[in-house]
Order: C-alpha cells, then structure tokens, then sequence
C-alpha cells in the first residue's frame, strides 16, 4: 500500500490492522451526497473497509453515541458533526482518542483545535437575498452595510430579514457568538437596531424557501453550502449571495475518533486520508469547503483560501470550538434576545 | 371457606382465554413501559441518564415550572391542542359521516384525497401550507390580487391550529368512518320517518352514535396537538410562539448547549399525567356503553341515506374544503418537488426540473431507505393491527379483571411527543438485555413505532367493538365457543371496516415515521423519515418534496388497492 | 287525510320479487291491516309507503299528493310524508332516554317545551311506560321498547301510521288492552291505519278491512267477515283460522249448494263452488264450525281423537275418518274413542284442489 | 340430562331487581314454560341460566352439576354449558350466510362435513327455510331471522334448551306448526326445555308445566289446567285467559262454595275462598265461561250490551249490569240490546280485593 513518503514508517501496522477490523461505523450530520466522493476515494486505497454512515442532526450525532458508548452495542468509530460545543467539550474532558494525523503538518494551525479533534471542512455562512426584489442598489454586502440599508428603508426590511436563531440553535449560537466575540459591541448596536426587523429561523431549509418566495428578501449568515448548488439551478438567478465583506463567518465541522473505538484503525485511515490533500478535494467535490492549502480550486467551488482571497483574512470569522461556548451560553443567549427585541 | 374447594375451579381456570388474557397483558405492559421507563428515571436524575455520576433529584420539575414565561406556554399549549382538536374533530366528523353514508356525489375519490394529509410528516405539511398560505404564498398573493387582502395570518396559534386540526382531521375522519358504516341504518329511517331531513338525521341520530369514535378521536387529536413539534416549530418560531415541545426542543433536546434530558423527562412525567386523566375522562363519558350499541342480532339492511337536494349544495362545499385545503397543499408540494425554485416571482414552467427526482433515486441508500419503509410499513401494520386487535378485545370483550388496566397501559405512549419516546426506546434496546439481537434492524423499528401508535390503531377499533352488541357474542358462546373462538370467528369479521382503518392508519403512521427513528436505526435500515431529515439538513426542499411525492404515491396507491382488496363486501 | 293510494306496486331486491303489483285503496280513516305469513312482503310494502325503501314501478299517493311514481322517477322524501312508523325491530335511539325518544319529533315540529312534555307524558301513559322515561332502551326488555316505539310513532298525532307489527312482543293482556286503545285512539283521532300483523285474531278483531298477502300478492281485500267467511281460495281460508281441508270430488254443482264425495267415501253438501278440471275440490270447514252430534245424518263423519290439545278455554282435537285427518275444536273435553260429527253446510266453502293448499 | 334447579336465584341491575328470589325445579325432559307480563324478568333468568349474565345470588345446577353458585362466586362459563338458546333479539350473526350461521356451532364441536350439511339441512328443513341457505340474514324479514335463529339453536341437539319468545313474529299458522312441531322434536328428543313466552295459548298448548312470573318472582307454578282452572291469585287469574273481575262483598263462606252479593246488588254462589279483611271480594269468571241463558234462576244477570267484537271464530261483547262491566264470548252474533247471563258455580273464583286487580 502506497503512503506519502512523510508518513511514520510503522503506518503499516494501522494498515495491517484494519484489515482485521469490521469497517468503519460514521455518526454524521451530512447528507449522502456530500459523503460520496470521499467515500469513493477512500474505498479506492482501502477497498476492505466498509464504510457505513449513519446522518442524523448535530445533536443527534452526539446524543447517541454517548448513551451507546457504555454498552456493549456497537456504535460510531468515527463522529462528524458540527456541534461546536460539544466539540470544547470533548476538548476538555479528553474523550475523544488523542491521535495525531500525519497529514496535521500540511495543515493550517485550526485543523486540530484539541487533541483528537480534528476539523473536516470550513463551511461559510454567506448573506443571501432574493434578487427580484431587492435593486442591486439595496443589496447589503455585510453586516454594516444591512444595518445601513435596514435603518434607512424600514418598511422594505420590516420582518424580511431572516438568520439562525442564536436562542434556539446550537448552531446558530456558535455562529454568532464567534462573531460578536470578534466584532464586539459595533456588532451588538448593529444587531439592536435590525433586531426587531429579524425572524429567526432554525433550519436552513426554510430559510432557502422562504427567501425564494418573498417573505423574507434576504438573510444573513446563511449556511453557505446549502446555497452554491442552488445558485447553478435553472432559476437560481432568483437568489444572490455575497460573502460578507465585514465578516464571513466560517464554522468548522468537526471530526473525533472516540477512546475505545470498536475500529481504531480503520477510523485512523479515514481520517488520515480526510485531511490529505486528496480528500480534501473530494470533501469539497461533496459540496462542502474544504481548507486544505494545496487542494486546487478549479476542482472544487470554493476553498477556505478563495474566500480569503476574497474577502481578506481579517474579514474571516473562525467559529471554532472555544469553551467559552459553554461557559457563557446563557449570558449570550439572554443579551441576544435582548437585541433581537431592540433593547 | 377452605382452600380445597378452590383447587376445583382454578384448575379449570387456566383455559385458553385466560392464558391470552394474561400473556397479552404481560407482553403489551413490557413493550410499553421498556421505553418509558428509562424516561420517567431520567425525570428524576440530575444528569442524563447513561451518566455514571447522575444523582436523584427533583430539580428538573423546579427547573420545568420556574421557567419564565411557562404560563404562557402552556396557554399555548392548551390553546393550539384544543384548536386542533376542535378543527379535526369538526371536519373529520362531517366528512365520515357524508362519505359514509350519503350519495355525495364523487364520495368515493373525495373521501380517498381527503385522507392525504396523514400521508406525510407535519413537517411536509407546514412546508405546503406556507408556499400556499404563508405570508408570500400563492393563495396569500392571489387574495392580495383579487380580494385586496388575506384575511389569515398562520404565524399564530389560531393558524397553527387550524393547520394542524387539518392535518389531523383525516384520524378523526378514518375512526368515524369505520363507527358510520357501521351503525344501524334502520334508526336513520325512524328519524326521517317521524320527521327530519336528511342532515337533521345524520346530526341527530348518526353522529351521537358515532361518540364513542369522535370521543376517542377527540382525545387522541388533544394529544397529538400538544405533543406535536414540526408545526409550532415551523410555524410559531420565527414569531417566537412556544409551545410546551418547542421549548422542550429548544431548551432540552436541541438546545444550543448540551441537551437537558432531566427537563425532557420531568415534562414527560407531566404529559403522562395528563394524558392518565384524558383516558379516565374517555372512559367516564362512554359510561353505560349499551347506548351505543347498533349492530344488533336483529339484521337490519346496509343503506345510504338521500341526500335530495342538498346533493350538489354538499359536494360544492366538500369539493371546495378539500381542494382549498388539501389539494392546493399537495399540488404545492408535487410542483415543489419538480421545480428548482417554488415561488410566484417565476412562472414554475421556466424552472421544471427532474433533478431532485434524480437526487432521491441515484443515490442506493435513499432507494433502499424506500424499500426498507414499505417493509416496515406493510409488515409493521399487521402485527401491529393483530396486537391492537387482541389488546382492545381483552380490554374490552372479557371478563378479564385488568382489563381496564390494561387499556390504560396501552394508551400511555401517546403522551410522549415522538422525539421523546425515540429516547426512549433508545435507551431501552440498548440497556434491555436481549434486544441487542434486533438493534439496527427494521424489525426494531417496527417493534417501536408499533408501541407509538398503539393507541392510534386502538382508536379504530375500540368504538366499532362498542358499537358490536353482545348478543352476537352470547350467541356464539352458547353455541359452544370460547372467548377466543367468539372473538375471532364472530367479532373480528363483524369489524373488518375498522380493522382496515387501523391497519391503514398504521401503514400511513409507520411509513412517514422520522422522529422515533432516528436514534434507532443504523445503515440498512434507513427508512423515508430518516432519509428526509438528511435531505431538510441540505436547506433545499426540493428533494424533501419530491420524496414526499414519492410518499403519497405509495401511500395512496396501497390505500386503494387495500380498500379494494380488504374492504370490498362488509357484510359478507 | 284524503285517501292513500297504492297502483301497480312492484318492489324488487336483485332477482327478488318481494311485492308484486299491488293495489290497495286505503279510505281515509280507515284501519286496514296487511295479513300474511312471514316473508310475504307486508314490511316491505309498508316502508315504500314511508319512502324508506324504493318501490321498482307503480305509484303511491295521498289524493292527489304524488308520494312516488315509479314512471316519473318522483320520490318525496320520508320526513315531509308526515307519518308514524313503528318498526318491526323498534329502532328505537340507542343513544336517547326513553323521553329523548319521544321528544324529537315533537322538537322537528318545534313545539314548545310545556306541551312537548304533555304529549310525551300522554303518550308514555298510554303504554303504560311512565316509569321508565329515562332509562335508556338498552335497559328495557323486548316488550318494553315495543311499547317504547308504538308511543314514539304516536306522539306527534300523524294523520297517517304505518304499524309493522307493533304488538308482536307484548303479552296477551297487554295486547288485548293495547289493541282496544289502538282501535279507540284510531277512531278518535281519525287517523288512517295501515297495520301489519300476523296474528289473525287482532287482524280480525281490529280492523276495517283486510289485505291478505301472500309472496308478494295480494290474495283477497276485504272486512274480517268476508274474509273470514267467504275466503276467495284456499290459501284464504287457510291462512285465516286455519281450515280443514277436505279433499273429494265434485258430484253436483247447484246455484247454492254442492255435492261431494269425500276421500273416506261419504258425500257432503257444501255451500258451491268451482272444482279443478278432473273434478277434483278440497272442502275447507273451521275446526270450530265442526259440530259435535249425537245422530247420523246428512253431513256427518264417524272420526276417532287421535290427538287432544288444551287451549284454555277449548280443546282441540286431531281427528281422523279413514284417510281425512282434520282438527276439531270444542269448549268441552271428550274422553271417547270416537264421535260423531256434523259439517255444518252454511260454515263450509269448497274450493278447486291445488297442489299449494296443505 | 339431570334435573335443572334454579334455588332463591336473585338478579339485580344496580338498583333494579329483575328477578327475585326465584326457585324453579326442571325435571329431566320436562318442558317448562315461563309465562308473564312484559318486563317481569322472564329474558333475565333465561339468560342466568345461559351463563350470559350474572346473577347476584342464589345456585343454579344441573343435577349435581354446579353451573353458578352466588357463594362460592363460582361459574360455569356459557360456553361449557352445551345450552340451546334462540334470543328474542335472533342474535344471527350478521356476517354470515344463513347455513354459516348454523354451521358455526357444528364445527365447533367438530362435526363432519357430511353430517354438518346433512344435520343444517334437517334443521332448516324444518324451520322451512331451506331455500334461503345461502341468504345473509340482512336479506331475510323478521320472521324469516327468527326461524333461522330457532334453527341455530336446534342443530346441535342441546340436551337443554332455552327458547326465548321464539315464535312471536312468526304468522299464526306457521307458529301452530312450529309449536307442534316444536313439542313433538322436544318429545322425541327428551331434550329439557324452557320457553318464554307472552301467549298463554301457547303456552296452555305446549307446556308440561307453567311458571307465572310478576315483576321478577314467581306467582304460580303448575300444569297448564291447574294454573287455569285454579288460579292462585286474581293476578293469574286476570293474565291467564283474561278474567272478569265482578266486586262484591262474601255474605257466607262453606267449604265447598261461598255466596257474594256483587256490586249490581245481585247475589251468587261460587267457588269458596278467602276474602279481604272487610268482607271485600272479586269474582273472577271468564268471559269464555259465562253462559246466555233464556230464563232467570240462581247466578243469572240481565245485562246490556255495550261493545261487539269480532274474533273469527267467536263474538265477544262489553256488558254492563249497573256498576257491574265485564266481557262475555260467544260463537254466534248476538244483535239484541240485552241479554241474560249466566255465572257457572264451577267456573268462578274468590279472591280478596286487591289495589293491583284490575
Ligand atoms: N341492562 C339493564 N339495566 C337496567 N334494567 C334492566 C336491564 N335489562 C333489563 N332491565 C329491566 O329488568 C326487567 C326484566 O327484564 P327482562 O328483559 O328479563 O324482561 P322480560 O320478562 O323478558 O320482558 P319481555 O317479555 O318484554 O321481553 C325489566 O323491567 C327491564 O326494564
Ligand atoms: N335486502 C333484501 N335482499 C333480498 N331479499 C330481501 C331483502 N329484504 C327483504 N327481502 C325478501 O323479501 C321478502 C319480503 O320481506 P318482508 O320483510 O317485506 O317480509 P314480511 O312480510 O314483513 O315478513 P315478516 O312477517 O317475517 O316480517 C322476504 O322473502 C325477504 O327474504
Ligand atoms: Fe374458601
Ligand atoms: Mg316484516
Ligand atoms: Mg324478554
């Protein structure tokens, strides 16, 4: 079996092992088609390892591996997901196997946030807005210029403006809370002034639906990926999107190997070829971000580096998996409704 | 008394019956309580359950009732189940009794379409119901155009009711139809013949017969209403209307930071209370069941009743109901699901699509998630339809001493909102020891969504069964049949309508199933629900849509062809 | 009322011919009472009349008023005929008290409360049911919901009542007493009676005239006298007080009289009659009528009591002459082999023999 | 079979009591008929012997064999019984063919094919509903169900059988057939049987003996002749075969007869009996029993008449003499306003005025 010549000399015996093993069991919060180019390469190198992947929410991902991991029924050797705070969870209380991929090095330094947790995609949450009825003139370009654009036209914007609810959604909070944490009290006055023009939604179907239609003519930090393809629909001209040019928010998706894995190895494999240079490619070719530097652009839509290039690093909000998220939930959570109400 | 003179007859005792009583009693109490169990523990646990470290407490109720805002909550609550009761209840008695038993013109194919909406998940449903009557949806925009406004608003707890009593109407509507069919037809005549009109006939004399089917489809619709999450979710949301699921959503299941499963199981505690004071109330307002009797030993013939002139005055208003609210829905969702784009700012014909078609049947694991759904589906339904069937007639045909117990063990799970119990069972195949044999399989899947809508199979049956009189059963019992032959060769043909209202609201019930599954199943035994939830996560409804197409083809193709195989010759 | 009129009626079920081309003129006021065994069409007549089943051709009216018309495809529906209907198996409403039964045709009529419960009272008493206005039916025995639905039909005073068998479960004191108060409260209220029955003796007792029916036609119209004494065939005379028929030939036919010879080979006069073509009759005489005699004469039979059954208030006897067996009936009991009878001519009838008379 | 003996056997719904105290013993091969006024608890006890409802004291065994005892709360299940019942309600299953409905029972005691058709055959046959075989009993008319009901319960040759008003919507003539038949099968097949009835003439025809029930006990319990020769109260007196009651006062009471003036000031000699505690009396006579006479003598009244019925084979007539207003029947027509009757000594009884005789 061919390995990158940087690969420690005993990677055979993860190799050899796996063979032994009874395939690989993934919790995930993706869909089948964002799975299936990765699948497909990585069945390619290891054609013994059957992968299975159960898809479920975020939370679910993780509710269920943690009331299975005690018993003896069989459960994830791999999670995915992109629950942020139960990843600074895992960070903390170390449940997760403290292996390191070989592939880290190529990496940049917020692929593994906490030993054993490693990142899989960065997935941009963009502004969408529905481009029938919002003039080119109208259609904000970030955070401060929507707030501009909200203040000076209420009736256009009035209960038009949709997001995830940072109150009701694990997601949603991880969100914004990176933002605000790096945008500070101007972000917070912005968010006082739209709030009550804003209904929050929790899912990003919805979201798309209602947009398409006119009841809401835009959102912001709209999950990114649930855009693109849509965009290349027949009649996708409907939509727009723009990455917000005072920050774009990136949410990792992360991805742990369980202490006590059924398939330790096997998991070990997936990972390491997740993060290779040709997995990442496939991650993106499976219509997530991938962040990898070397993947080439032209075979996927957009890579971290792209939006970057774009935007401008600063401009780029990493919502990763800071413990804070835990630790100052309920504050957040209350002085977000407090916003959202105007106050 | 001495002890001897007992052995005599208890060593007759142990008879057939008596063995079916027992064993369907100790087996329908194990398949309920497994799953609620583990809920009811974790009410009084301060962290989750599978934690070593979790201590009993009674903090979780504090926790439930301090909550600010929880009157209002449970205003709501109170206020969008009863709606929806009210709603179900109205509509899904009046289309019973018109399709059962009138000559409605187009009867047949209205009362078909009309059973649509329990075909799909209420998530489906809210979707339908906003492109078309949300606040930019195509009824919305067209009144807008021609009446100058829409006087209807669903971001409301009156909206969301009306919605989900629409939704629910046809359970009403298939529980009273098996009652109608079969209640006697001569006691019609006598009203007309002493005086009354068609309708006054039907409102005076069918339909309080019927009560024993609207009573208990009334309780159930309750409970659906307060225990459903897609609806108030979707719909009050965005509005910031909460219901007691939407906060147990929000706050314990999907909360923004780790799950509060104590919360989850204290309010479970508490919709089991409710829900132990409903069955109570059901079986106080059925009391004296004899006046509900109408199949007697003396024959009387099967018979529609003339509606006369009101003939096409009643079709035009049905007609209307059922295409503004079912059709328009469902037209929605077909068109959504081979559309890229649904919305009135593009004519649909520039956007005609076969992708999302193509997106369900390319991929094998949603195929085989199809397949896996008619499997559990068909063979789902009739085990459940046979166990249903003997728990309701142990509960209610036997001189068994539980028996009443043992309809109130069998209602229990309907208290549980779906997500709830899917904890539940979760826990259960996984720490009961034994059940590790079925884990994964659809046979678990099965076994649980089978427990989940006992009580909805129990609705179709119990009031046909009250309406069967007892003199068919004596009849048989002196003829030398015991309990069991009595109940199998002569009440079960006797209730063939409702055994196929039970069986066919299972097979819609198990085939749409998402919630309770998705901590139960593991690759291979996919089914719709789960395979939809993955597409929603995908933020385009496209594919949800067209697997809901998929759904309610399926669903109605096996509906007819049931009807026309099982249903065909009630009296023979 | 004006009178009821029932042309050509025909009422099939699929290959069933239940009536068939029936033609009765009800006067109005009148009691009449369809009579026949069971199975002959009397509910089934009954019902097309109350709109409740559909008739397959011919035409029912009141007057002029059209209630059905098998050519024009006219029906007018049941509940704007106005009329009473006790059913044969009461369908009576489970779901209502007893008094709720009674009280919601008064309510269709939208009469008041106050005289509501008069009439409900009234007509409860009537059936001697006033204890039991609020039980349920199922907490009533057989007889009880009988009287329960006669008083229901009764209620609301409709110028028409159709009664299928409305004493068939009450006891014989109870039947005689309901039956007098039937008749009395028909005269009364003048109300037009069509009853159905298969008891010969209220038939007889109660009624104007009689329709006798048998599968599905009707076999004579007439008062109980003709009826009962000039039956216009044996299926008649059989039918109504259960004749002896005795079989012979025909030996000579008078303006008023015929003579036969008897099967045991004595000849008997007989009121006339037609004979069937090998001159082959069946006498027909009323157990009853058969006289009990002391001397040999014209008319008697030697016979020996093969069988003795107490009635109450007669005996009845199954007796024998050589091949003719017939019953006699007699208010004293005969403890002898045999006896002398006589067949009184006036009460006799003689009829063509037919495969059908028994 | 052994004897059927019902002991102090109690029946009570919630606050009703529907039977009460009953004590009936049914010798082998006897046939028993329960006769009473509607209501009296006959279907009640019928069916606590079936096992169909639970009685709240008292035993009932079959010889030895205990199918219920109140105190031991002990049961035999309805289905261990190998009872014939035909419910007054028929009871046919609805669901199946008539033949079905006959069979059921016969493969359940997992009778052959060939017997069972043979046997469905014999049984239908004499109910004479042979042809409708394959009908469903929503096809067949009132009467039609009720034979097949009667049908179901015989197929299976029951060595008990319990019959619950089974004849009343059959016609006149075929339930005189059915009767005979009906005693002659219960005769030939000793099998026991008890009968509810309301028709005393039937009953009087049928029974071996009569058990005369009144709002759930037992009045009397004898031979047909004995319950209507010798009632032993006015209230069977007045239920079986409708007696007059004449009020009057006793003025001398002897063994063998007693002497009452009667309410018109008239007095006549009867049969000896009690009397109330002030001299309070009824005569109770039966109209079938009261003769017309040409001259006045002892026991004659002139009366007047008031009301003429006929009945077919008798004339009955409303009388009146002064206070005095009860019913005489005779076979002929009587068109003159007065006639003089006459009291037989042998045909009257005493009984002490009660509230309840009517
Ligand atoms: N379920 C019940 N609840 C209360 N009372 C009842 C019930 N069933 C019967 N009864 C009463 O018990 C009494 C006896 O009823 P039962 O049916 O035995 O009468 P029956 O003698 O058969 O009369 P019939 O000749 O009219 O059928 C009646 O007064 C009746 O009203
Ligand atoms: N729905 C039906 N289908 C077929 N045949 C029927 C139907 N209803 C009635 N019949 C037949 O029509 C005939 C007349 O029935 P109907 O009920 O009028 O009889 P009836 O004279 O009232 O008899 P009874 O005195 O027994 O009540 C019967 O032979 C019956 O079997
Ligand atoms: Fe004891
Ligand atoms: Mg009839
Ligand atoms: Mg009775």
């Amino acid at each position: 079996q061919e390995v990158p010549s940087y690969y420690p000399t005993d990677y055979s015996q993860i190799i050899e092992g796996s063979r032994s093993e009874s395939g690989l069991m993934i919790y995930s919060n993706m869909a089948d088609n964002n799975w299936q180019p990765l699948i497909e390469g990585f069945n390619a190198k290891y054609p013994w390892i059957k992968v299975e992947t159960v898809d479920l929410g975020s939370g679910t991902v993780h509710s269920r591996w943690e009331a299975e991991k005690g018993s003896s029924a069989r459960t994830a050797d791999l999670l995915v997901s992109g629950a942020n705070d139960r990843w600074a969870a895992y960070g903390q209380d170390g449940s997760m196997e403290d292996y390191k991929s070989p592939e880290a090095q190529h990496l940049p330094e917020f692929a593994q946030p906490y030993p054993g947790v490693n990142v899989l995609s960065t997935d941009p949450l963009v502004i969408t807005y529905n481009a029938a009825l919002l003039t080119e003139e109208q259609r904000p370009t970030g955070f401060a210029s929507l707030v501009e654009a909200a203040t000076a036209d209420p009736s256009a914007f009035e209960g038009k403006i949709t997001t995830y609810d940072a109150a009701r959604n694990s997601f949603g909070l991880a969100a914004w809370w990176s933002y605000m944490d790096k945008k500070g009290d101007a972000a917070w006055d912005g968010l006082r002034k739209i709030g009550p023009m804003i209904r929050g939604e929790t899912s990003g179907g919805p979201m798309n639906e209602k947009i398409a239609t006119g009841e809401y003519v835009m959102g912001i930090a709209v999950s990114g990926i649930t855009i693109f393809p849509r965009l290349e629909q027949p009649g996708g001209e409907i939509l727009g999107f723009a990455f917000p040019d005072d920050g774009t928010i990136m949410m990792m998706r992360g991805m742990g190997i369980p202490k006590g894995a059924a398939n330790p190895n096997s998991a070990k494999l997936f990972v390491d070829y997740a993060l290779s240079q040709e997995g990442q490619t496939q991650v993106g070719k499976g219509g997530l971000v991938p962040y990898r530097e070397d993947v080439a652009e032209d075979q996927v839509r957009y890579t971290f580096q792209k939006i970057s290039e774009q935007i401008g690093e600063d401009n780029m909000v990493i919502a990763g998996f800071d413990e804070r998220l835990i630790t100052e939930a309920q504050s957040f959570v209350d002085k977000w409704n407090e916003a959202i109400a105007g106050r | 008394m001495t002890d001897i003179s007992h052995t005599g007859s208890t060593g007759l005792g142990i008879d057939r019956s008596r063995a079916i009583y027992w064993g369907v009693a100790a087996l329908t109490t194990v398949l309920v309580i497994g799953p609620i169990a583990p809920i009811l523990f974790q009410a009084f646990l301060d962290k989750p359950l599978y934690d070593d470290s979790a201590a009993l407490t009674v903090g979780n109720f504090a926790r439930l009732f301090s909550e600010p805002g929880m009157i209002g909550i449970f205003f709501n609550t109170l206020y969008f189940g009863g709606l929806t009761m009210v709603v179900a209840q109205v509509f899904g008695v009046i289309m019973a009794v018109l399709v059962g038993r009138t000559n409605l013109p187009g009867r047949q194919w209205l009362g078909e379409i009309f059973i649509w909406p329990l075909f799909v998940s209420n998530l489906v449903i809210a979707f339908g119901w906003f492109t078309m009557y949300g606040p930019s949806g195509f009824v919305t925009l067209a009144a807008k155009t021609y009446l100058g406004g829409a006087p209807w608003n669903l971001y409301t707890v009156s909206g969301m009711g009306i919605v989900a009593g629409l939704s629910q109407a046809p359970l009403t509507y298939l529980m009273c139809l098996a009652a109608v069919t079969k209640a006697d037809p001569l006691l019609e005549d006598a009203a007309r013949s002493t005086g009354a009109g068609p309708f006054r006939a039907l409102l005076s004399v069918t339909i309080p017969m019927i009560r024993p089917a609207i009573i208990y489809s009334a309780v159930l619709n309750f409970v659906v209403g307060i225990e459903m999450l897609a609806i108030p979710l979707l719909f009050g949301g965005p509005s910031g209307i909460q219901t007691v699921t939407t906060f147990l959503y929000d706050a314990g299941i999907n909360a923004a930071v780790r799950p509060e499963y104590g919360l989850v199981g204290a309010a479970a505690v508490i919709l089991l209370m409710l829900v132990a004071f409903l069955v109570w109330l059901q079986g106080y307002l059925m009391k004296s069941s004899g006046r509900f009797v109408s199949v007697r030993g003396k024959a009387s013939r099967p018979s529609t009743l003339e509606l006369g002139a009101w003939r096409w005055p009643a079709f035009l208003f049905v007609f209307s109901f059922v295409f503004l609210t079912i059709i328009s829905i469902f037209g929605g969702i077909f068109l959504r699901s081979a559309v890229s784009f649904l919305t009135p700012l593009i004519p649909f014909w520039k956007v005609l699509t076969a992708a999302n078609f193509e997106l369900v049947l390319s991929s094998a694991s949603y195929v085989r998630s199809i397949i896996n759904s008619v499997v559990v589906a068909t063979v789902g339904a009739a085990i459940g339809t046979c166990l249903i069937l003997v728990i309701a007639l142990v509960s209610r045909r036997s001189d068994f001493r539980y028996s009443r117990a043992l309809e109130y063990v069998a209602l229990f799970p309907r208290a549980l909102p779906g997500i709830i119990a899917g904890l539940g069972f979760f826990y259960a195949v996984i720490w009961l020891p034994g059940a590790d044999l079925i884990r994964g399989t659809v046979a678990v899947l099965i076994l649980a969504f089978m427990i989940r809508y006992i009580p909805v199979g129990f609705g179709a049956i119990a009031p046909a069964l009250a309406q069967v009189g007892e003199e068919l059963d004596r009849g048989a019992r002196i003829s030398g049949a015991d309990w069991w032959t009595t109940v199998t060769r002569i009440i079960v043909p006797i209730l063939k309508p409702a055994l196929f209202s039970c069986y066919a609201l299972l097979f819609i019930h198990f085939f749409k199933e998402y919630v309770t599954a998705a901590f139960l199943y593991q690759p291979g035994s996919e089914i719709i629900g789960t395979t939809m939830l993955q597409l929603v996560a995908q933020g385009d409804n496209g594919p949800v849509s067209a697997l809901a197409t998929i759904q309610v083809i399926i669903t109605a193709a096996f509906v007819i062809l049931a009807r026309r195989v099982m249903g065909a010759k009630i009296y023979g | 009322m004006a009178d009821l009129i029932l042309e050509n009626l025909t009422i099939k079920y699929g290959a069933v011919t239940a009536v068939d081309n029936l033609n009765i003129h009800v006067a109005s006021g009148e009691f009449l009472t369809l009579l026949g065994p069971s199975g002959c069409g009397k509910s089934t007549s009954l019902f097309a009349v109350a709109g409740l089943n559909h008739a397959t051709s011919g035409t029912i009216r009141i007057g002029d008023r059209v209630l059905f018309d098998g050519d024009a495809a006219h029906t007018v529906p049941p509940e704007k005929r106005n009329i009473g209907l006790v059913f044969q198996s009461y369908a009576l409403w489970p779901h209502k008290t007893v008094a709720e039964n009674l009280a919601f045709p008064l309510i269709l009529r939208k009469i008041g409360r106050a005289e509501r419960d008069e009439r409900i009272k009234d007509a409860l008493g009537l059936v001697e049911m006033l204890p039991y206005a609020d039980r349920y039916p199922f907490e009533l025995s057989g007889g009880q919901q009988q009287r329960v639905a006669l008083a229901r039909a009764l209620v609301y005073r409709p110028p028409l009542l159709l009664l299928d068998e409305p004493l068939s479960n009450l006891d014989a004191k109870l039947r005689e007493r309901a039956r007098v108060w039937l008749r009395e409260l028909q005269e009364r209220l003048s109300v037009t009676t069509i009853y159905v029955t298969h008891d010969q003796a209220e038939a007889l007792a109660v009624s104007d005239r009689i329709a006798v029916m048998s599968m599905g036609r009707m076999r004579q119209l007439g008062t109980p006298r003709e009826i009962y004494d000039h039956p216009a065939d044996s299926f008649v005379a059989d039918f109504i007080g259960s004749s002896n028929f005795l079989h012979g030939t025909l030996i000579e036919v008078g303006t008023d009289h015929a003579r036969v010879r008897l099967a045991d080979g004595r000849e008997v006069t007989t009121q006339s009659g037609p004979a069937g073509a090998d001159g082959a009759v069946v006498v027909a005489v009323r157990p009853e009528k058969i006289e009990l005699t002391d001397q040999e004469g014209p008319n008697t039979l030697r016979v020996s009591i093969e069988q003795r059954t107490y009635l109450g208030s007669v005996w009845q006897y199954a007796v024998r002459s050589g091949p003719l067996a017939f019953r006699i009936q007699t208010p004293s009991e005969l403890l002898q082999k045999e006896v002398l009878v006589r067949i009184p001519q006036e009460h006799s009838a003689v009829f063509p023999e037919q495969a059908s008379a028994s």
